[in-house]
């Protein structure tokens, strides 16, 4: 934060401090592992260390002789997945993930082609405003990907994930982004198999 | 063929940036902007690794171009939620006080 | 007009406008700026002096030394720049006391 | 006319010098560094365009990404604690007598054109050290020249260079003592969602330029700079911070390389050879030991760098501040 409190900005650096310490709050904390969910954890590198393994061995093209680096590269990727808050688990459903990233692909082509005609147009049809959206999808890995799929989805960019609310930035406020937004969070409940109960829309 | 395949997807690419910098300079407010940046750009880049993938003689080159536009636009959307979150915070706390 | 001519003036023009940072503006962190300037200057001038028709291979020699040269340039900008906030540490204590 | 790039290069080269100069002349202290990061990026393209790829790695990682880094670092301080002329919008600064003014202006012209002078002079495009380089690299152990030149026919600079970085650590820690209690700022979820798929990819790609140094762009310092990102954003983030406990260990990383650097030569010459005469099949082997053993203390180093503050216990320690 490059906010610069002067002393008369006193009041200003206070909020700045509220504001932080509210903000730190729902962070999970960060401590020592618990016997109990030390062999979990190690369970769960499992999958990605292997794929970081097939990624040195893409880069390395399936060199022998640069295991002797890529061993120790694995150790410090490992040592760093230990070290971060551990997130729950998610299982992928395979087909629902394939469809995702299909019917996904082609959303970010219509968003980056309907941003950049607006930015052509001469008239530049903007009515930019703020949405809130309360999201039935439970807290981590699904909301992180809602989050980040927004961005990239015709005219809406994320701009806050508060426990369930998400607030957006939308390109022209009076479009339809309910529904979007909805058959967004379906498609990525599915992904997660994760249950969908029925969800409200902020104000 | 390929080749030229690979050169139309190039200049396609080169068209979202061009459309994406247009964006940056001519749009209103930082929110706006950064629509043009994470959207316009983030394709502009996958297009030129998809052209250049084409290009490419070995699988690793591929490998390594996938990568990067995975990461690109993994970090584009990332950058892009945090700036945005930033200055909305910043617009907050100036209303307040 | 060929490329080592167009990029050797850029470079002695970098390494100009660096020096006359370091010597006429007061700012610390801006003079710090100038000297850093004139570094990249001058790795212009030693790459232009190793680059070779394209289908001959550069000099790798001048190549090593501006790498020496960055990191060297790093080491010595990031002592500058302690010595500037621990400079301005002790003139806000003074204007304090 | 005849070059295909000549556009391009013409037009490259006024963009980075354009951008320069208005990175010294811009009066936010924010959008200077904003300008010398596009400044050092466009600088590193032109590098590329140059045939200099490890250079435009390591100017890109290092002297831009990192100095950047540490540029930003240092204007959050000084803004933090209210430094009149940082805040956006401050008064213009004291004027300097036009005698002065213009006594720099034509001293850096006279430098400028005397060095115009010298560049011109000098031939161009003749053959310099790259036949005796050539020549050689069936010897070096390894296959990218550049790496064969810092590691082999040039080592002395390299262990050199690895010193002068000890020496700035050791500067820094000198100069600031003391914890520091600035709390990391909370970045939300997003951000570690974030870091958990990219740092650890992060780690992977580091150790691959390295070990690519010996046949392609890359090498210990592209890679070290890689891992160094990775501490900045953990000491960023706050999932590491700095403890009086670590520095024993952290002072033993630091020399890690150095000493690495330093015994092989001792060794080599010990065994009747020049210090750098690596015995004949054993160079890649050795090569590669010290460039991994000089990537931990280049990563450890600059992340200490940017850090700044040495992590000591105040108690009982001299201190100036009031």
């Amino acid at each position: 934060m490059t906010t610069s409190p002067r002393p008369a900005d006193a009041a200003r650096t206070a909020i700045t401090t509220t504001t932080q310490l509210r903000a730190i709050q729902p962070s999970p904390p960060v401590g020592p592992v618990e016997r109990a969910g030390l062999r979990d954890r190690l369970r769960g590198l499992i999958l990605p260390v292997a794929l970081l393994a097939l990624i040195w061995s893409l880069l390395t093209d399936w060199r022998l002789d640069a295991w002797v680096f890529g061993l120790p590269a694995l150790a410090i990727a490992a040592g760093l997945l230990l070290a971060m808050p551990h997130p729950r688990r998610w299982r992928l459903a395979p087909v629902p993930t394939l469809l995702f990233a299909l019917w996904f692909a082609v959303q970010a082509v219509r968003g980056a082609v309907d941003v950049a005609l607006r930015a052509v147009a001469p008239r530049m049809p903007l009515r930019p405003g703020f949405r809130s959206w309360r999201t039935a999808l439970p807290e981590g890995a699904p909301r992180i990907v809602l989050a980040n799929a927004v961005t990239l989805l015709p005219g809406t960019l994320s701009a806050e994930l508060e426990g369930q609310r998400l607030v957006i930035h939308v390109l022209d406020a009076g479009l339809d982004h309910d529904r979007a937004l909805g058959d967004l969070e379906s498609r990525i409940a599915a992904i997660f198999a994760a249950p969908l109960p029925g969800r409200e829309v902020a104000a | 063929m390929i080749s030229m395949v690979a050169m139309v997807l190039i200049g396609a690419g080169a068209l979202f940036f061009l459309a994406g910098t247009i964006g940056l300079l001519r749009f209103p407010d930082l929110h706006c902007q950064l629509h043009a940046l994470t959207k316009a750009d983030g394709l502009g880049l996958t297009l030129i690794g998809l052209g250049a993938a084409l290009l490419a003689g070995s699988v690793g080159d591929i490998a390594r171009i996938a990568l990067i536009c995975a990461f690109a636009a993994l970090s584009g959307a990332t950058c892009g939620h945090l700036i945005a979150r930033h200055a909305r915070r910043g617009d907050a706390e100036g209303r307040d006080v | 007009m060929t490329p080592d001519l167009i990029y050797g003036a850029a470079g002695l023009a970098v390494f100009g406008i660096g020096l006359w940072g370091a010597i006429a503006l007061q700012d610390r962190m801006r003079r710090l700026l100038g000297l850093k300037l004139c570094s990249v200057g001058a790795g212009f001038v030693l790459i232009v002096g190793a680059w070779r028709e394209p289908p001959a291979a550069p000099d790798p020699v001048p190549h090593a030394l501006v790498i020496t040269g960055i990191v060297v340039m790093l080491s010595a900008t990031a002592a500058a720049l302690a010595l500037i906030r621990r400079l301005h540490d002790l003139e806000a204590a003074d204007d304090r006391a | 006319m005849s070059e295909p790039l000549f556009l391009f290069d013409l037009l490259l080269a006024l963009a980075v010098v354009a951008i320069a100069a208005a990175a010294l002349l811009v009066r936010d202290a924010f959008a200077m560094i904003v300008l010398f990061v596009v400044f050092g990026l466009l600088s590193a393209l032109a590098w590329v365009r140059l045939a200099a790829p490890d250079v435009a790695l390591a100017e890109a990682a290092i002297g831009t990404g990192l100095t950047g880094a540490l540029l930003l670092k240092t204007l959050h301080h000084l803004r933090a604690r209210g430094m009149a002329g940082w805040e956006p919008g401050a008064a213009a600064p004291r004027p300097v007598p036009r005698a002065v003014a213009s006594l720099n202006a034509g001293l850096t012209l006279a430098v400028v054109a005397g060095l115009g002078v010298a560049i011109l002079g000098s031939p161009l495009r003749v053959t310099g050290l790259e036949i005796a380089v050539a020549e050689a690299m069936p010897l070096s152990g390894v296959d990218n020249p550049v790496t064969a030149v810092l590691l082999n026919f040039r080592a002395y600079d390299t262990l050199m260079e690895v010193v002068v970085l000890l020496a700035a650590i050791i500067v820094v820690w000198q100069v600031e003592r003391g914890a520091d209690a600035a709390p990391a700022p909370s970045l939300g979820p997003i951000w570690q969602g974030f870091a958990r798929l990219t740092l650890p990819a992060a780690a992977i790609v580091g150790v691959y330029l390295l070990w690519a140094g010996a046949e392609a762009p890359g090498g210990a310092f592209q890679g070290g700079a890689m891992l160094a990102a990775i501490g900045l954003m953990l000491l960023l983030t706050g999932l590491y911070r700095p403890h009086p406990d670590h520095r024993a260990t952290a002072r033993l990383l630091f020399v890690l390389g150095t000493v690495a650097f330093a015994a092989v030569a001792l060794l080599v010459a010990g065994a009747g050879r020049a210090s750098f005469e690596y015995p004949q099949g054993h160079a890649k082997t050795l090569i590669l030991l010290i460039e991994g053993l000089v990537t931990i203390s280049i990563a450890v180093t600059l992340t200490a760098l940017f850090h700044g503050r040495e992590p000591a216990a105040l108690k009982g320690e001299l201190r100036h501040d009031p």
